[in-house]
């Protein structure tokens, strides 16, 4: 450095220049606001409508600074807890991982970032509805493309679709375990699907089992309340995976593969034993009778035997089971698997005693005098009938009796062109165990494809096994050859007219448009429906029968106190699941009915 | 850099023989060693094997296995190298020997490892308290004490957001859904 | 002139007012992380001191104390002190989550959660941190509350001084400070 | 003659100094004959909190470990976890993490302008940089959603892909900010007394230095060539063109001169990024985070933040969804404590602020 | 014309002009240095808020008597060296104290001030404050060296110890001293940068080393006053400048415009430099500076 450094004394008053520059500040802070970036993470805003109160954002906040809490004005349904979050900004650090969580992508965060206030306890706010004026403001926002949610299903490994057809072979493979973990990982422990399984299985819980890598205690939690699970993890109809908080944006979690996952992971009935090691209680001393060992049969034996109860099943046919035993195709749901699960409800102390069938074996007068109580589950065995011209000829057939020769291991002659007319599942395993037969295949359906009542993947299953389904078809006449078997099924096209009272379209015939398709078989499949002439007189005049179920009310009681009834013969939508819900309710109100009027007596 | 690796990993196991490798496929070495040999090994890696650069000290709790496991991160500029040195000593009573001579900067790692974890390293020169002040219970960083009980026994919460409910149990509650006690620890 | 009756009184307080929240001295303490946005604040882009905002070196020069986020009971102590030695009216801002429930270190053995329980505060902003928008905000708010006379947190402080001695003294382990005579 | 030595205390509350620690002097007349730096009053155990959280959650905490520069810090976790874990990252996802570090570096360079200024009592330049900062704290907010705390580096990729006309956006204000880099020349680094108190204050021993764990532009300074970005090349940096500069005496003016140096080169690695930014996906995404495990096994990854080697080390017990440990390795914390007591030994009082922001203390990150 | 009264008021109207005047140029002060900050700055009338919200501060800290004796030395000091520097050309409503020796009499009492305070910073037991009053004397002591020269210069040139006649002298001449003795003015402007404490002179104050520097322990009324009496000891040495090298002014706005021109001076050099440590600083006092008041001092020799 010089003696006098010019350069450095003078250099530096070239700054002064920027005096005369227009200032860089803003003037207008703080008295206007000043607006944020279009990205800016300000104040939160949930959109109440899409939101589903499924609890997310509350827990993957670090800072416990989200509470869900009741709103005025939404109740609660399934699918929708009816809660909604709160956040205390006292505690948020708007980081926005609770809108990357949101499922529905309801919650969001605005640009909105000014509140001062002297008060500290007005930092709780209610996002959507504090601050309806939110929506306008919305920066922050998931997409299905930022969502932390993982919208993808991990993809079940299945036969190919031509492969299928050559056998009765299980279609689907089942998770391996990477998989059923990876699956299970997804799942974001809402227990929304609770509520709209009707047997509020411990969804939730399980699914966290299998993720945590502890299939044991998954299977433990299975058991809980639902003695067939394995049957369900195959046929279930899944309600749940309908109100899935991932399905609003994505493909639900897979509830039923997992629980099929968990239950394949145990394979005999000691295993099971061992696993689930129940809690038997000792013998209480009350008998109960149980007439048809299906699904809600099943249900009330296992769960009264578990509770002490002396429990006798009366099943007319060889195999327990019931529709899931002789309804249900084996590509669907292997014999072994049902095996095992009976076996394992023998194994707790119930008694079935099969090929005994009420009415003929043994008359229901005396079963309902030897038992404290009954339980009838006997389902929807009788089909319904198409009532169309040409209807009796041979190789018209019911679904339903053709699925049950089936898996009774007989075989049935179809000859190569079968028609199978209906859209439930059960036309659906017709026309499947059909082609697996070597039928060409054809469905015919009154509505469009996207409303039967079949189960997606199964429609979709049946396609790719070359199943052709015609839509808006409805059958008018059957023609039969000189020998009276079916040669050809007329059907008519129809179009869809709205219902006027807002309820879903209906099929109206078009005129003329009469089609006729060649058939050595015909399969009806529209649905089944009640036989209760095992019931004597006396009972049949003392049991309230409305539409033909059993009016039950919610312990499963009928009007006699002494009967009870669950299953198809009692609810209206006809699954394995909700038959297995009724058996659970109906055990818990044998029991309460039992040891409440005995603890009654002693007092 | 395969070479220099292999040529390191074989000088270290020539003179340590309690010494584990574990070879990564990116440059990182990994060693296990005593105890014992930590002040050593850390030298000879220094002198001898240019690994000049302290990065990290630090411990992981191992509450499970009562171990505290002290690593070493060193860094050489030379070699373009991370070696990890990796000790295991005893919870109950931890006790390492103080490298402060070696790397200066170590000096501090090690009070805070003491603070936080209770390590006493055997003849570390330095103040008694570094981040916590009048701090009466046990090494915060340890495992076992459980800082959202402490805060919340020590620190007031504001009040007003009890009415908060959980999604679960208000669904549990609705459906009367019985959830069987060995099912709670999966609940979110 | 005597300004003995109220309406002289009034004025005088007008007047008292209007100095004091035209020149909000704050004292330069960085408690936490929240002083990140002081700089900007009263730099070029925002520029505080257009609002009389300037920052004090000493606690004796101050009139605002800004907690700016956490406090750990390290710092609260010397928070309480630094407070303490502030001259009357003083005003004390809390800035961010931190400041009124814990925000993220809630559930941390060493920060405080509610401000309010140690020290008198006048002013909360709302944010992780604060925007210098916000911060200004802020001072607006307090600007306010001083002209209307409402920004009392110093007497609040004297009055209940054994309360918040009592909850300061129960997170500060060793409470080894001078009573101070202010 | 030798003068009773006095206690000074430097901080916390203290205009001087960097954030909220304290320096205990022993001071003789102007001389400082010992320093004790003393800190823990930010210590607010992020590690500990992130024990308590999971992966994800445990991301939000990393920006306030040192706030004037967040990202290196979520850069370093973030490649942690990837490794730990083997998680790719897309190489959109590689050139946007490198934009926000470079910008992260020109926000604290900016930062470093005004605190290394003002510590000497020029407050203009602090006043114009850190108000220019706000430009890029801009392009923060449009990228990021927040002008601080952007938590916008995680594990997989980064948060968000680029705003609508952001390239335009960073481009103009880079030309900005390097038309405005010469006023700040002309008004610190040309000015005779800045060099007076610059030249030859605050010594780091060059031998010393990297046993000593120095790093950043302090090890620069002393004309040591070693960054991360060249030696141990993360994300795309050994694909882009810079220079890496270094000083020569190790004093305060060599920091200074690094500094100066290496923010013109971030703006043109900021350039080149915009150039060559290829199309594509930026995220690769995580599972869902409230079950998401990482392999057993540690991992420790480091970066080159404005202040030196940032490193983060993450230990799982693959088990669990929360780390089993997580510990940051801040330049700061050797800076702060072990160099910082050995530099200010024989140093003038007036000289204490500028040393320490010549080093780039940063408390916060001290003590986490 | 000479009654007591009459000195009495024009002292207080002095003082009021003073103190209106100086808190407006700190004000102005702010708003420049702003600007060139690329701020728009506080109002110019920021300072009349600070010193008055000083003043209204309800409590007042003091660690003794001595401490009041600080502020109140301050006082004086601004208030005898007001007085006694003439404001105005032939001020006939502003007749100042001036004697004979006046220059004398204000080197001394413009130390007075700053001694005073080392008493009062004495008593605080802040060390900060003591350091950096033990500064400021320091720094004191060097610019003292060439405005103690510079004035001895034009006290040599002119004979004369009384600023009045350096008016005069001007006044008769035509030309102003900072033409005919252009080293003293050297001597005096470069000494008048460490006399303002402005940067980079300012290592007294130094907020980023010493927090306040010596009013560390000052609060409220104390500083208020502080403040009041740096605005009128600022406006008294701006006018000394003025009445010494620019023949003084006859009018106010010539007094304004003078002063403030000044004023710029120190004013526009701080916002561009950073602080010269204590040493440094002295270093620079006793180098140019000195040799300027030397030249001065030979020049007025030679001149005489």
């Amino acid at each position: 450095m010089s003696f006098f450094d010019l350069k450095g004394t003078l250099k530096p008053l070239t700054a002064l220049k920027q005096f005369g520059r227009k200032p860089h500040t803003l003037k207008d802070v703080p008295y206007v606001t000043r607006e944020a970036a279009d990205r800016y993470r300000g104040f939160h805003y949930n959109d109440l409508e899409q939101c589903i109160g499924c609890g997310n954002c509350a827990t993957i906040c670090q800072n416990q600074a989200i509470d869900m809490v009741p709103v005025e004005g939404i109740e609660g349904k399934k699918g929708d807890s009816g809660l909604r979050p709160r956040v205390d900004n006292g505690r948020c650090c708007w980081c926005g991982l609770c809108v990357d969580v949101c499922p529905t992508g309801s919650l969001s965060l605005t640009k909105d970032y000014l509140y001062v206030s002297e008060d500290p306890n007005s930092f709780l706010w209610m996002p959507g509805v504090d601050n309806p004026q939110g929506k306008e403001r919305i920066s922050f926002f998931s997409t299905e493309e930022t969502s932390l949610n993982d919208f993808a299903r991990i993809p079940m490994p299945e036969l190919e679709g031509m492969e299928r057809v050559k056998s009765f072979a299980e279609v689907v493979l089942g998770y391996n375990e990477e998989q059923a973990r990876a699956e299970a990982s997804r799942c974001i422990s809402c227990g929304l699907c609770t509520e709209a399984c009707p047997e509020h299985m411990h969804i939730p819980e399980y699914i966290n089992a299998i993720a945590r890598a502890n299939d044991a205690d998954a299977v433990r939690i299975i058991y809980d309340n639902n003695p067939l699970p394995e049957m369900c993890g195959k046929v279930c109809t899944r309600r749940c995976e309908d109100v899935c908080a991932i399905a609003h944006r994505g493909e639900p979690i897979a509830i039923r593969w997992l629980k099929r996952y968990a239950t394949e992971t145990v394979d005999n009935a000691d295993l099971i034993k061992e696993i689930v090691n129940p809690e038997i209680k000792e013998p209480n001393g009350f008998k109960v009778g149980i007439v048809g060992a299906g699904p809600s049969g099943l249900t009330v034996a296992y769960y009264l035997a578990l509770r002490g109860f002396d429990c006798t099943i009366y099943e007319a046919h060889a195999k327990a089971g019931g529709m899931t035993m002789y309804g249900i195709p084996k590509y669907r749901f292997p014999e072994e698997s049902l095996d095992k699960q009976i076996e394992y409800i023998e194994k707790v102390g119930v008694k079935i005693n099969f090929n005994t069938k009420v009415g003929k074996d043994i008359s229901f007068r005396e079963i309902y005098d030897t038992h404290d109580a009954v339980f009838v589950g006997v389902g929807f065995p009788k089909p319904w009938t198409l009532g169309v011209e040409g209807e009796n000829l041979k190789g018209s057939i019911q679904a339903v009796n053709f699925l049950y020769e089936i898996n009774n291991g007989k075989r049935v002659d179809l000859g190569d062109k079968v028609i199978v007319i209906g859209g439930g599942n059960v036309a659906i395993d017709a026309a499947r165990v059909s082609r697996r037969l070597g039928a060409d295949v054809t469905i015919l359906y009154r509505r469009r494809v996207q409303d039967m009542p079949a189960d997606w993947e199964e429609i979709e299953g049946a396609e790719e096994e070359g199943v052709h389904i015609v839509p808006q078809a409805i059958p008018v006449k059957f023609h039969g050859d000189e020998k009276g078997h079916v040669i050809s099924v007329e059907y008519v096209m129809a179009e869809m007219v709205p219902d006027e009272r807002g309820g879903r379209p209906k099929p109206v015939p078009i005129e003329g448009s009469n089609k006729t398709i060649e058939a050595t078989a015909v399969l009806g499949a529209i649905g089944q429906q009640g036989d209760y002439s095992f019931l004597e007189e006396e009972f049949a005049e003392k049991i309230k029968i409305e539409r033909g179920r059993f009016v039950v009310n919610e312990i499963q009681q009928t009007s006699d106190p002494k009967i009870f009834a669950g299953g198809d013969a009692a609810n209206r939508t006809a699954d394995a699941i909700s038959a297995i819900a009724d058996g659970y309710r109906a055990v818990k109100g044998i029991e309460a009915m039992l040891v409440k009027k005995d603890e009654g007596n002693v007092d | 850099m395969k070479e220099i690796k292999t040529k390191i990993i074989e000088r270290i196991k020539s003179h340590f023989q309690d010494a584990v490798e574990r070879d990564y496929d990116y440059n990182r070495l990994d060693f296990s060693v005593k105890k014992e040999t930590i002040p050593s090994i850390l030298f000879y890696l220094k002198d001898e094997m240019n690994f000049k650069h302290l990065s990290h000290i630090t411990c992981v709790d191992w509450l499970e296995e009562k171990e505290f496991e002290v690593v070493f991160i060193l860094w050489s500029y030379t070699d373009r190298l991370q070696v990890y040195v990796r000790t295991r000593i005893d919870r109950d009573h931890p006790v390492l020997d103080n490298i402060d001579m070696i790397w200066r900067q170590a000096n501090t790692y090690e009070r805070e490892l003491k603070e936080m974890y209770g390590i006493n390293f055997t003849g570390l020169e330095a103040p008694e308290e570094f981040l916590l002040e009048d701090w009466e219970g046990p090494p915060p960083m340890r495992r076992d004490f459980d800082t959202r009980e402490y805060a919340a026994r020590t620190y007031y919460t504001r009040p007003g957001r009890e009415d908060a409910q959980d999604v679960r149990e208000t669904i549990i509650k609705r459906t009367g859904e019985e959830l069987p006690d060995f099912a709670k620890k999966y609940k979110r | 002139m005597v300004f003995n009756d109220k309406n002289s009184q009034k004025i005088v307080d007008i007047i008292e007012n209007y100095a004091r929240k035209s020149s909000l001295w704050i004292l330069a303490y960085g408690t936490g992380c929240g002083a990140i946005e002081l700089p900007p604040t009263v730099t070029s882009r925002y520029d505080s001191e257009r609002l009389g905002i300037h920052f004090g070196a000493t606690p004796r020069q101050a009139d605002v104390l800004l907690i700016t986020g956490y406090l750990t009971t390290k710092t609260l102590k010397r928070v309480i002190r630094v407070y303490e030695q502030m001259q009357d009216p003083k005003y004390v801002i809390g800035f961010g989550s931190c400041t009124i429930n814990g925000g993220m270190y809630w559930d941390s053995y060493n920060t405080i959660n509610a401000l309010d329980r140690y020290l008198p505060v006048d002013v909360y902003i709302n944010g992780c941190m604060p925007r210098p928008e916000a911060v200004l905000a802020g001072f607006a708010k307090l600007q306010k509350l001083i002209q209307a006379g409402k920004a009392d947190g110093a007497n609040k402080y004297k009055e209940n001084l054994d309360w918040y001695r009592t909850n300061q003294k129960k997170v500060i382990p060793n409470w080894r400070m001078p009573e101070y005579n202010w | 003659m030798r003068e009773k030595a006095t206690t000074l205390y430097f901080g916390p509350q203290h205009p001087g100094i960097t954030g909220n620690m304290m320096v205990r002097l022993k001071v003789e007349g102007d001389t400082i004959v010992k320093a004790t730096a003393e800190v823990g009053y930010l210590h607010r155990a992020f590690e500990k909190l992130m024990e308590e959280r999971n992966w994800l959650q445990s991301f939000t905490l990393l920006c306030r470990f040192c706030v004037p520069e967040p990202d290196p810090v979520e850069e370093s976790y973030a490649r942690a976890v990837e490794m730990l874990e083997g998680r790719e990252v897309p190489e959109r996802a590689k050139y946007i993490r490198v934009m926000v570090l470079e910008l992260a570096r020109i926000g604290a360079f900016l930062f470093w302008y005004g605190a290394q200024a003002s510590s000497l009592g020029l407050h203009t330049v602090g006043q114009w940089s850190i108000g220019d900062r706000n430009y890029v704290l801009d392009l923060f907010e449009a990228l990021t959603g927040a002008r601080i705390y952007h938590m916008y580096i995680w594990p997989g990729g980064v948060r968000r892909d680029f705003p609508e006309g952001f390239e335009e956006q960073v481009i103009k204000t880079m030309d900005y900010l390097e038309k405005r880099l010469n006023d700040y020349d002309d008004l610190l680094f040309e000015s005779a007394i800045f060099q007076k108190r610059a030249k030859g204050i605050g010594i780091i021993n060059k031998e010393k230095a990297i046993e000593w764990g120095v790093v950043g532009p302090p090890l620069r300074g002393c004309g040591i060539r070693h960054d991360m970005r060249i030696d141990d090349p993360y994300e795309v940096y050994d694909k882009l063109d810079f220079i890496v500069p270094t000083g020569e005496n190790g004093d305060i003016w060599s920091r200074a001169q690094v500094r100066r140096q290496e923010i013109r080169q971030s703006i043109r690695i900021v350039r080149q990024v915009i150039d060559k930014i290829p199309k594509g996906e930026y995220y690769n995404k995580i599972p869902n985070p409230q079950k998401w495990t990482l392999p057993k096994g540690d991992a420790y990854a480091h970066t080159e933040a404005a202040r030196g080697e940032v490193g983060f080390f993450v230990a799982s017990d693959g088990v669990s969804t929360h780390p089993r440990r997580a510990h940051e390795r801040g330049a700061a914390y050797v800076h702060a404590i072990t160099l910082l007591e050995d530099l200010l030994v024989g140093a003038n009082i007036a000289d204490v602020s500028e040393i320490m922001f010549s080093l780039g203390t940063c408390p916060p990150e001290v003590e986490r | 014309m000479g009654s007591i009264l009459y000195y009495t008021l024009g002292a207080i109207i002095s003082f009021i002009l003073a103190f209106t005047v100086g808190i407006t140029y700190m004000g102005l002060d702010r708003k420049i240095t702003a600007r060139v900050q690329n701020r728009i700055g506080p109002p110019w009338y920021q300072n009349f808020l600070d010193v008055s919200k000083l003043y209204f501060k309800k409590t007042n800290i003091h660690q003794g008597i001595m401490q009041h004796m600080g502020a109140a030395f301050m006082m004086v000091t601004a208030v005898m060296a007001l007085l006694i520097v003439p404001i105005f050309n032939h001020g006939h409503f502003f007749p100042n104290l001036n004697f004979q020796g006046d220059l004398i009499f204000l080197l001394y009492i413009m130390v007075f001030g700053q001694l005073g305070m080392a008493l009062g910073v004495g008593q605080t037991g802040n060390p900060n404050a003591a350091i950096g009053i033990t500064r400021g004397l320091s720094q004191m002591t060097g610019y003292e060296i060439p405005w103690v020269l510079a004035l001895v210069a034009l006290m040599i040139q002119y004979k004369t110890t009384s600023i009045v006649d350096l008016m005069n002298v001007q006044a008769e001449t035509g030309r102003w001293l900072m033409f005919s003795s252009p080293f003293a003015f050297l001597a005096a402007i470069l000494a008048m940068l460490g006399m303002f404490s402005h940067a980079p002179f300012d290592i007294m104050v130094a907020p980023n080393e010493l927090a306040s520097g010596p009013i560390s322990e000052y609060g409220g009324k104390y500083l208020s006053i502080l403040m009041s009496a740096g605005a009128v000891f600022m406006f008294a040495k701006l006018t000394l400048y003025v009445d010494l090298f620019m023949g003084g002014s006859s009018n106010l706005l010539a007094l304004l415009i003078k002063t403030f021109s000044f004023f710029l001076i120190p004013v526009l050099y701080g916002i561009v430099s950073p602080r010269y440590r204590t040493e440094q600083a002295i270093r620079y006092f006793w180098g140019w500076p000195s040799l300027f008041g030397l030249l001065a001092v030979i020049q007025a020799v030679i001149l005489k």
